[in-house]
């Protein structure tokens, strides 16, 4: 049981640490791409400390508090159930189902945070990231019943173990890889699909009332999302990790895909977004489920 | 300059020079300038602009003759059949400052005199927006016009930062306050 | 006397009770204790859900030589729970502030609690059912029953009171016919008859008989053809009418369907018999039908502006949840359909009640007109996030273990459309939830709502206790997975192992002790990277960003109208009303009908006519 | 048992008697009347108790049955024969003139004789006089549409004459016997052909007439919408009743083969069509309940149409239900007259009318407990149980007769008690109307509650009136009957099909009451 | 640079031991490797930041961001002449952003008027309305200039120097004078100035005055709206 708790402890610890190096290599590559220096090695570090820092915030009241709390919790608890080299947490206990329910807990709680500063951008924000929501967990409940029916569990712990034994999904599947990946663009929201953080149009969107210590935890709760996009993916088609280096290797290279591709588009409407993901995942997705089911 | 636009420039300059009241000169070959006297000008505005194709008021532009205690008005209209343009010049006395709009004749008149009104004080009857828009933060007399002095107004209401010459040191101590030496500046001039 | 009988009895002097003194508010206290005797004596039954044998009525008539007599059973126990529950929290809800308020506005309160006490009892009596007459003479009660409830609202309402009469009727027609036809096949209504029968019957019977059953009840449980009445007639029944009617009374369709269908019938026959030229079998034909009448009312749902229709579209919408948990019929999914019978009464029935609270407060139900309620009405607010969030199925709550339960089963059974079907209804539930909880509780506070308060003690109390409930199921599914084993075990169906926690399954199972506990953990860790970051100071809603612009009370800048502008650009075009146009054309073919038949009676030579009718009878009867 | 004879002929003496009483008392030719009326049920009432469960064949002036008249008494005669008098006590023209209350004497008068009557020429005698007697009494209220509708009445009712004469002559020609008993004997062989059709199809549509059947049903709506409530419950409820008895008979003792019945049941069908549409475009509230009348009378003859016991069970339960029913909301609708956007709130005042409103249209629409929802049990019961093609049809018209019905129904309750009332009420109804109305909802939920008595009795009236062997003998005595047999055995070689079909043996074939083959039925059932 | 009279006791000052203190350099040094610039262009000198940010002058390498709204930045770039109606704007987005907060004025329009100084309609000097902390003369200073401010304002963070913040708190009555005398008496902002002068601990004796008075007079200060049970 006390392996349990240090568990419980050290898998959301290691996320962040490695949450925020995703953070900076995201930003190195935009910088890479714009031939920039790009930001020290530390930056992610300076942001957040400073963020906490800040010695005056503001607050819309007790639901904006809530909220932030309740978007940072649910990525801590969501890190707790993907198998990591070393580390199950609460793995064996539950599946992906509830693995997908618990990234949609922050996206609630960031709404409801949102909601509570009275700011139309925030509201406009909000209602675009659940459109966002809506147009990119289509293609990924298709690859999950995919995966799920070809390993024959719900179970990452036993995902990871099959793929050890019968080889990486990746290559079982490329089918439902594909679309993975297509949804994991939509799922980090950026460039293509940045509908609900545009700058230029509705001022980031949620985070226009979002300063001091509530920003700080929201680029956290972003590190984490990189962070669980990252190993899910991995996970589910990489054939998780037996040591960490290869494991760190594969999500960094998951991450990276995503975000080299994010700084070469401009950001699209959220109708083009629904469009595109409906169309080439699920296309891709559904292609992927005739393949693995008939097989 | 094709054949039938000379010969209304032609047909024109005739009829003007006929009426005696408008004092006609013409500074090139497409600008004209026509002084004509307060009462008459939205006359002689309809007349270019029904009958001689001026039909673009391009600005109305006020001089304050403070000497001579008049206002001037200049209308500049401009025609697309002639590519030309008339200044039409005229004096209103400057106490009372009051004139006729001609946003009947040109929709665009209504920002320019709401304009004059704003920085001379010269009011327009019939031009439909004629209160603040640009000096809103102001409530001081016509800022344009000749009695009132900026700078006495700036020296009443604002106050400077004292010029301390002690800043310069610092930045000769630093080398000059230039961080590159000029000649590295500019890579074209470069000797080597 | 029987415990059953000492139900009835109790019921029927609830009803008498409230006839007599309904009009005064004061008797509201005394009617709510009269339902707390009825949930007593339910209660009592619960052996039944353990196991029991089944507790007989004693009244039992022989009419026109056939028998007609009623039991109880566990199926019919662990929805008389629900009845009895919804009941109970729907008349203290009344009895206190509301009542008073209602009487002021000229609402009719006698016939509010009337109609009130007249549901559960008839509910009772069909739950008692034991062969197709008694099955029948209940049906009509519920429809009837519903339909008075339905009428109390009075002006709109009636006019979706009288529609919900003829689908009901219709229903009920198409159920009596197939108890006659069963009739005719076996000679009697018992159910034990036509189940002996069943083997030998030609597969033409059989699906004739399955359509007219599911066809009959599906009237009543919404499914689609037959949903267009259900939205508008729970919507406009007063605030605790539409709250018992959103929670259970469209289920009594599933209780009756559950009984017929997959009792006398079994599921094995459905599984066997299959629909000509398709791969498609009967039960996978009701799945089917259930997901669509899980997606489109939930994207219809979606468009609407007003709160109590948004609420009354998602009833119909989860109806396809329980119908494909029962319809997929292996023990996960039949366990998750049945549970989400519970779970969706607790949330509906709150979600329901909240916004007649909030309708109590500021006086419209419009989510154009209101904004920023939540400083004003915390408590309402926190009833209403915890049913959305068990409405959307997310986990604390219970509404996520019986969806779990029913995509663990659709995994299983490998039908992946089914699978994207339920998942896009999820989706779609979780996006216009949130579009109600925002433009009602969250943005701009209206200068007129600044003077709200929150609701008396007597609307909260039932509320906050549905709460309570939703989330103790969601945190202890196993108390009422247990109920459903026994369920299962008299349907015949696949029976489910539960733990405490959920189902203890090697390849992905589900233990919410753990889930909610690593939840609300995870929640403590947040909140103390969230406190480390020194205090924040509140400010006023105006001192927002607005792009330099000074923010003033009179501007209303709360973000509510179209407010999936984006998703709607997308899916705007596919909201084409089918089904509207579909019943419009049916009415108008009979009216068309009607016309002709009244012209038939304005013809003025009788004689001429007479003749030629005479003239064809005979070479009627000549050929 | 000659005394019953009493039942007709003193009516009829009365019916006379009045016009001169009437000239110098009023209240005394009224006294004259209720008291001939009492005087009937008491006689109706002893015969059937004398009765008891047998049947018995009277000879009018004593000539033996196939040259004299007689009268055949068994439960269901008796029990339409006490009905006539009691109904027309309850619904006496109140302000009616000495004229009127002749005329329904004399109406009680033939509607009593034809309920007894054994023959068919008598019966078409009776028939003439109601028909007589109805005209004087639609257009003795006076009014120009009144006069307008009994004038259109009459035409109608005298083509139907017409036409029943002439099947009653080709009948007559065919076997050369007018006694029903006899020609039960001789039917099987000589009225089999489609010559016997013929003339059961003219006595069908001529009896029709009175009996609302689909396509000579002109009349009802115009009759019904003018005349006073009590009349039109009078006719409606009674009379047509009575017709549809006459049918029953002919079609069970003369006319046994099945398209017989399939006539009736296809007109009976479009009866209930054309009559609940018609009620649902209906805008004013008696027209309302005329065409919904005519939708109940096709239901009736759909449930005779069905051969065999199951059918006269199923089509007494409509018919006495109706009976109950359609005179009581009359009486309602007298006060409520006009259209019913008109009526708006108008029964927001009067609680008791409104609640039996309600009561009598759950009934209709068939709330389970309410005799109503039994009534259109048996009916689809015995639709359904036969399995042609045809019937399952009909079953589906009853059924979604009741939606339509349910939807106008209850569209006009809640137009009557909608709450934005500005409809000034129109006063108060008359104590007796609300008092007959009353009783009659007493009497529905009395039955509720004695559903079990009720239905056997009905069971055995049923098997009494199905009975034709036993119908023979009460009539002709017991040679008659063995003749009967062997013709019926020559009919069977001839149509194997019309015996039971090959579906197992359920109760409901036992209740067909076909001849299992057997020459002579067992004894009286 | 121009020396403020900033006195340094604060919240921090007052930690004596040397863990506070270490801590207290490192939060110093990430907040000074971490500034995130509000876009906010009130002058013609914006045109040069957006070369500052891109690939040839690259401020990222800085850690220095472009930020959308006031809660988010740290710093706020005055650039070009602030003419009156701006400077309404300007001072409003001041109060809004999150302390500790820093103020540049770039261009020589925010030091003394610069080629505006005639002008009825333009703020001489910045300095009167907000604490400023650092000047970037040039009339439009290169970006190389901007990048070197930005240096130099990294370097005053890190030692702890940048304080004006503060100093907007301990003066307010100064600045609040300054500013009735340009927008009149009715002048208010949505921020409670004096309320967080109070909750920071930074109501010195020139914070309340004459000019707070007739503010108060004017203003009815906006309450939040507290959740509220009965």
């Amino acid at each position: 049981m006390m392996a349990l708790i240090v568990e419980l402890v050290l898998m959301p610890a290691v996320a962040f640490v490695v949450g925020l190096a995703m953070l900076l290599m995201m930003r190195k590559i935009a910088a890479k791409i714009q031939r920039r220096v790009g930001p020290p090695f530390f930056q992610p570090l300076y942001d957040v400390v400073k963020f906490f820092g800040k010695q005056t915030q503001i607050s819309h009241g007790l639901i904006h508090d809530v909220g932030i709390i309740v978007a940072v919790g649910g990525y801590i608890a969501a890190e707790t159930l993907i198998p990591v080299p070393g580390m199950t947490g609460i793995a064996d206990r539950t599946d992906v189902i509830t693995l997908i329910y618990f990234l949609m807990v922050p996206s609630l709680g960031m709404a409801l945070a949102a909601g509570q500063c009275a700011n139309p951008n925030a509201s406009i924000g909000i209602s675009r990231a659940l459109t966002a929501m809506l147009a990119y967990d289509i293609p990924f409940v298709i690859v999950i019943f995919g995966m799920s029916w070809m390993y024959g569990t719900t179970n990452l712990v036993q995902m990871v173990e099959y793929q050890q034994a019968h080889g990486w999904g990746l290559f079982q599947a490329p089918l439902l890889a594909f679309a993975g990946l297509f949804a994991l663009q939509g799922m980090l929201g950026k460039q293509p699909f940045e509908i609900y953080v545009a700058p230029a149009e509705i001022a980031t969107g949620p985070m226009v009332e979002m300063g001091g210590k509530y920003l700080g935890s929201l680029i956290v709760m972003q590190s984490f999302s990189l962070y669980t996009a990252g190993i899910l993916y991995t996970t589910l088609f990489l054939g998780g990790g037996v040591t960490w280096i290869d494991f760190l290797v594969k999500a960094f290279l998951v991450v990276a895909i995503p975000m080299t591709i994010a700084f070469q588009f401009p950001r699209y409407r959220a109708e083009q977004m629904l469009g595109s993901l409906w169309k080439w995942p699920v296309l891709a997705g559904l292609l992927g489920l005739a393949v693995v089911m008939w097989s | 300059m094709n054949q039938g636009s000379r010969e209304l420039q032609v047909w024109l300059d005739d009829l003007l020079a006929e009426i005696e009241q408008v004092e006609m000169r013409r500074k090139r070959e497409r600008r004209m300038r026509l002084d004509v006297d307060a009462d008459a000008l939205p006359t002689l505005l309809e007349l270019l602009k029904g009958k001689a194709s001026y039909v673009h008021l391009s600005a109305i532009t006020c001089v304050d003759w403070i000497a001579e205690g008049e206002f001037e008005l200049i209308y500049h209209v401009w025609s697309y059949e002639t590519q030309s343009l008339i200044s039409a010049h005229t004096r209103i006395p400057r106490e009372p400052g009051r004139y006729l709009s001609v946003y009947d004749l040109y929709k665009p008149a209504a920002f320019f005199e709401r304009d004059i009104y704003e920085m001379f004080g010269v009011y327009f009857e019939g031009s439909p927006f004629m209160e603040k828009f640009i000096l809103t933060e102001w409530d001081g007399p016509p800022p344009m016009r000749k009695d009132f002095d900026s700078e006495a107004y700036i020296n009443q209401f604002f106050n400077w930062q004292e010029y301390r010459p002690d800043w310069l040191k610092e930045l000769e101590a630093q080398g000059g306050g230039i961080a590159i030496p000029p000649d590295e500046q500019r890579y074209s001039r470069r000797e080597d | 006397m029987t415990l059953l009988d000492g139900l009835w009895l109790a019921s029927a002097l609830t009803a008498l009770a409230a006839g007599l003194f309904g009009r005064s508010p004061s008797a509201g206290p005394w009617l709510t204790a009269l339902y707390g005797v009825q949930f007593l004596l339910v209660a009592f039954m619960g052996p039944l859900a353990y196991g029991a044998d089944p507790v007989p009525a004693s009244p039992a008539f022989s009419v026109l030589g056939y028998g007609l007599s009623w039991q109880f059973t566990a199926l019919s126990w662990f929805f008389a729970v629900i009845t009895a529950g919804a009941a109970l929290a729907a008349a203290w809800f009344m009895s206190g502030a509301w009542g008073r308020h209602y009487a002021e506005q000229g609402g009719d309160l006698r016939l509010l609690q009337l109609a009130l006490a007249l549901n559960p009892s008839t509910m009772y009596v069909l739950l008692a059912s034991r062969d197709f007459l008694s099955l029948f003479v209940g049906w009509e009660l519920v429809s009837w029953a519903s339909f008075v409830l339905m009428l109390a609202a009075g002006g709109v309402g009636v006019r979706w009171a009288l529609r919900y009469l003829v689908y009901a009727i219709g229903g009920a027609m198409a159920v009596m016919a197939a108890m006659v036809l069963s009739h005719a096949l076996t000679g009697s209504f018992e159910f034990g008859a036509l189940a002996a029968v069943v083997p030998d019957l030609s597969a033409g019977t059989l699906w004739s008989l399955v359509i007219l059953l599911s066809g009959g009840f599906g009237v009543k449980m919404g499914l689609l053809p037959f949903h267009l009445w259900q939205a508008g007639a729970y919507a406009e029944t007063p605030g605790p009418g539409s709250a018992f009617l959103g929670a259970i009374s469209s289920r009594m369709g599933l209780y009756a369907m559950l009984l017929t269908l997959f009792g006398v019938l079994g599921l094995g026959t459905l599984k066997a018999l299959s629909i000509p030229w398709t791969p498609l079998e009967a039960h996978e034909l009701l799945a089917w039908i259930a997901a669509f009448t899980i997606v489109l009312p939930t994207f219809t749902a979606l468009k609407q502006n007003d709160a109590r229709w948004l609420l009354a579209w998602h009833g119909i919408g989860q109806g396809g949840y329980m119908l494909m948990g029962v319809a997929m019929g292996d023990a996960l999914a039949s366990a998750g359909g049945l549970m989400h019978v519970f779970n969706h009464a607790t949330y509906q029935a709150a979600l329901f009640m909240a916004v007649t609270a909030v309708v109590y407060r500021t006086g419209t139900a419009d989510l154009n007109k209101l904004g920023g309620l939540v400083t004003r009405m915390p408590l309402t607010f926190l009833v209403l996030l915890v049913g959305i969030i068990g409405l959307a199925g997310l986990p604390p709550m219970n509404g996520f273990v019986s969806k779990w339960l029913i995509y663990r089963a659709l995994i299983d059974d490998g039908q992946p459309l089914l699978f994207v079907a339920a998942v896009v209804g999820t989706l779609g539930t979780i996006v216009s939830v949130y579009k109600l909880l925002h433009n009602i509780f969250l943005g701009q506070l209206r200068v007129e709502h600044e003077s709200v308060r929150e609701v008396p003690g007597s609307m909260l109390a039932p509320m906050l206790a549905l709460s309570l409930i939703v989330f103790v199921t969601g945190l202890a599914p196993g108390l009422v997975l247990d109920w459903l084993t026994t369920v299962q075990r008299e349907l015949g169906l696949a029976v489910l192992a539960p733990t405490l926690g959920g189902v203890e399954r090697p390849d992905g199972g589900l233990d919410m002790l753990w889930v909610v506990g690593i939840l609300f953990a995870g929640f403590g860790v947040g909140a103390l990277i969230f406190l480390a970051g020194g205090r924040a100071r509140t400010v006023h809603q105006l001192d927002n960003y607005a792009g330099g612009h000074f923010l003033t009370a009179e501007v209303r800048y709360h973000y509510s109208d179209n407010f999936y502008a984006g998703l709607m650009h997308r899916i705007g075009p596919w909201y084409r009303g089918s089904f509207q146009w579909l019943q419009d054309s049916v009415v108008a073919a009979t009216d068309l009908l009607a016309q002709a038949a009244a012209g038939v009676y304005r013809v003025v030579q009788p004689a001429a006519w007479l003749l030629g009718v005479t003239v064809l009878a005979l070479w009627w009867v000549a050929a | 048992m000659n005394f019953v004879v009493l039942a007709v002929a003193l009516p009829l003496l009365a019916g006379f008697l009045t016009p001169a009483l009437g000239r110098s008392s009023r209240a005394l030719a009224q006294w004259l009347g209720w008291g001939t009326l009492a005087v009937c049920i008491g006689v109706l009432w002893v015969a059937w108790a004398r009765l008891d469960g047998g049947t018995v064949a009277i000879a009018i002036g004593g000539f033996r049955p196939p040259l004299g008249i007689v009268f055949y008494l068994d439960a269901v005669a008796l029990l339409f024969g006490l009905a006539v008098p009691l109904m027309a006590l309850l619904l006496w023209p109140r302000e009616g003139t000495p004229q009127q209350f002749a005329l329904t004497l004399v109406l009680t008068a033939s509607a009593t004789g034809l309920a007894l009557s054994g023959d068919i020429f008598n019966l078409y005698v009776f028939y003439e006089l109601t028909a007589a007697a109805s005209f004087g009494l639609i257009a003795g209220r006076g009014t120009g549409a009144a006069q307008g509708a009994a004038l259109r009445y009459l035409l109608l009712s005298a083509a139907g004459s017409v036409l029943l004469l002439a099947g009653i002559t080709i009948v007559y020609l065919r076997t050369g016997t007018l006694n029903l008993a006899h020609l039960a004997t001789l039917a099987p062989e000589r009225l089999q052909d489609p010559v016997g059709l013929a003339a059961f199809a003219l006595m069908l549509i001529g009896l029709g007439v009175k009996g609302e059947l689909f396509p000579v049903n002109g009349w009802v709506p115009e009759v019904y919408g003018s005349v006073s409530g009590r009349l039109a419950g009078l006719l409606a409820g009674l009379v047509s009743k009575l017709a549809v008895l006459v049918v029953v008979r002919i079609l069970v003792l003369i006319f046994p083969q099945p398209e017989a019945a399939q006539l009736m049941l296809v007109l009976g069908m479009l009866g209930i069509v054309a009559g609940e549409l018609a009620a649902w475009r209906a805008r004013d509230l008696r027209r309302q309940f005329a065409f919904s009348s005519i939708g109940q009378l096709g239901i009736v003859f759909v449930a005779f149409s069905v051969p065999g016991e199951a059918g006269i069970v199923a089509g007494l339960a409509v018919a006495l239900h109706h009976l109950l029913v359609k005179p009581a909301l009359f009486l309602l609708a007298e006060r409520w007259g006009g259209s019913i956007e008109g009526l708006r709130g108008a029964g927001r005042g009067h609680w008791l009318a409104s609640g039996l409103f309600i009561l009598f249209a759950l009934s209709l629409v068939g709330l389970p407990p309410l005799p109503g929802f039994w009534a259109k049990l048996l009916t689809v019961m015995g639709l359904m149980g036969l399995g042609t093609g045809l019937a399952w049809l009909g079953a589906l018209t009853v059924m979604a007769a009741t939606v339509v019905e349910a939807a106008y129904l209850f569209r006009t309750l809640s137009v009557l008690l909608a709450r934005e009332a500005g409809y000034t009420s129109p006063g108060p109804h008359r104590g007796l109307d609300l008092v007959t109305a009353s009783l009659a909802g007493l009497v529905l939920v009395g039955s509720v509650f004695a559903l079990h008595p009720l239905g056997d009795g009905l069971k055995a009236m049923a098997a009494q009136a199905a009975d034709v062997q036993g119908y023979i003998r009460t009539v002709l005595g017991d040679r008659a009957v063995a003749r009967r047999g062997q013709r019926e055995d020559r009919i069977s070689e001839a149509h194997p099909a019309s015996r039971g079909s090959d579906r197992p043996m359920g109760r409901a074939d036992r209740a067909y009451g076909w001849p299992a083959g057997s020459p002579t039925r067992g004894a009286r059932s | 640079m121009k020396e403020l009279p900033v006195r340094t006791e604060g919240a921090f000052a007052k930690r004596t031991n040397p863990l506070a203190h270490v801590f207290d350099e490192f939060v110093r040094f990430c907040r000074s490797h971490s500034l995130f610039m509000l876009h906010y262009c009130t002058g013609c000198g914006a045109i040069e930041l957006p070369p500052a940010m891109t690939s040839r002058f690259d401020m990222e390498r800085l850690g220095i961001q472009p930020m959308v709204t006031p809660r988010q930045a740290d710093i706020l770039l005055v650039t070009g002449y602030v003419s009156v109606k701006t400077l309404k704007r300007i001072i409003l987005t001041y109060e809004q952003m999150p302390a500790p907060k820093y103020v540049i004025g770039i261009c020589s329009c925010t030091v003394n008027g610069g080629m505006y100084w005639q002008s009825y309609a333009t703020a001489k000097v910045l300095a009167d309305y907000l604490p400023v902390d650092l000047y970037i003369a040039g009339c439009m200073p290169r970006p190389e200039a901007v990048v070197s401010g930005m240096r130099k304002l990294m370097g005053l963070i890190k030692t702890g120097k940048a304080e004006s913040w503060k100093d907007y708190y301990r003066r307010y009555d100064h600045y609040l004078g300054n500013q009735q005398a340009l927008f009149g008496e009715r002048w208010q902002t949505p921020t409670d100035v004096l309320g967080e002068a109070q909750q920071y601990g930074l109501h010195g004796p020139e914070t309340e005055g004459e000019h707070t008075a007739l503010l108060q007079q004017v203003q009815q200060p906006l309450i939040p709206h507290r959740m509220r049970l009965k």
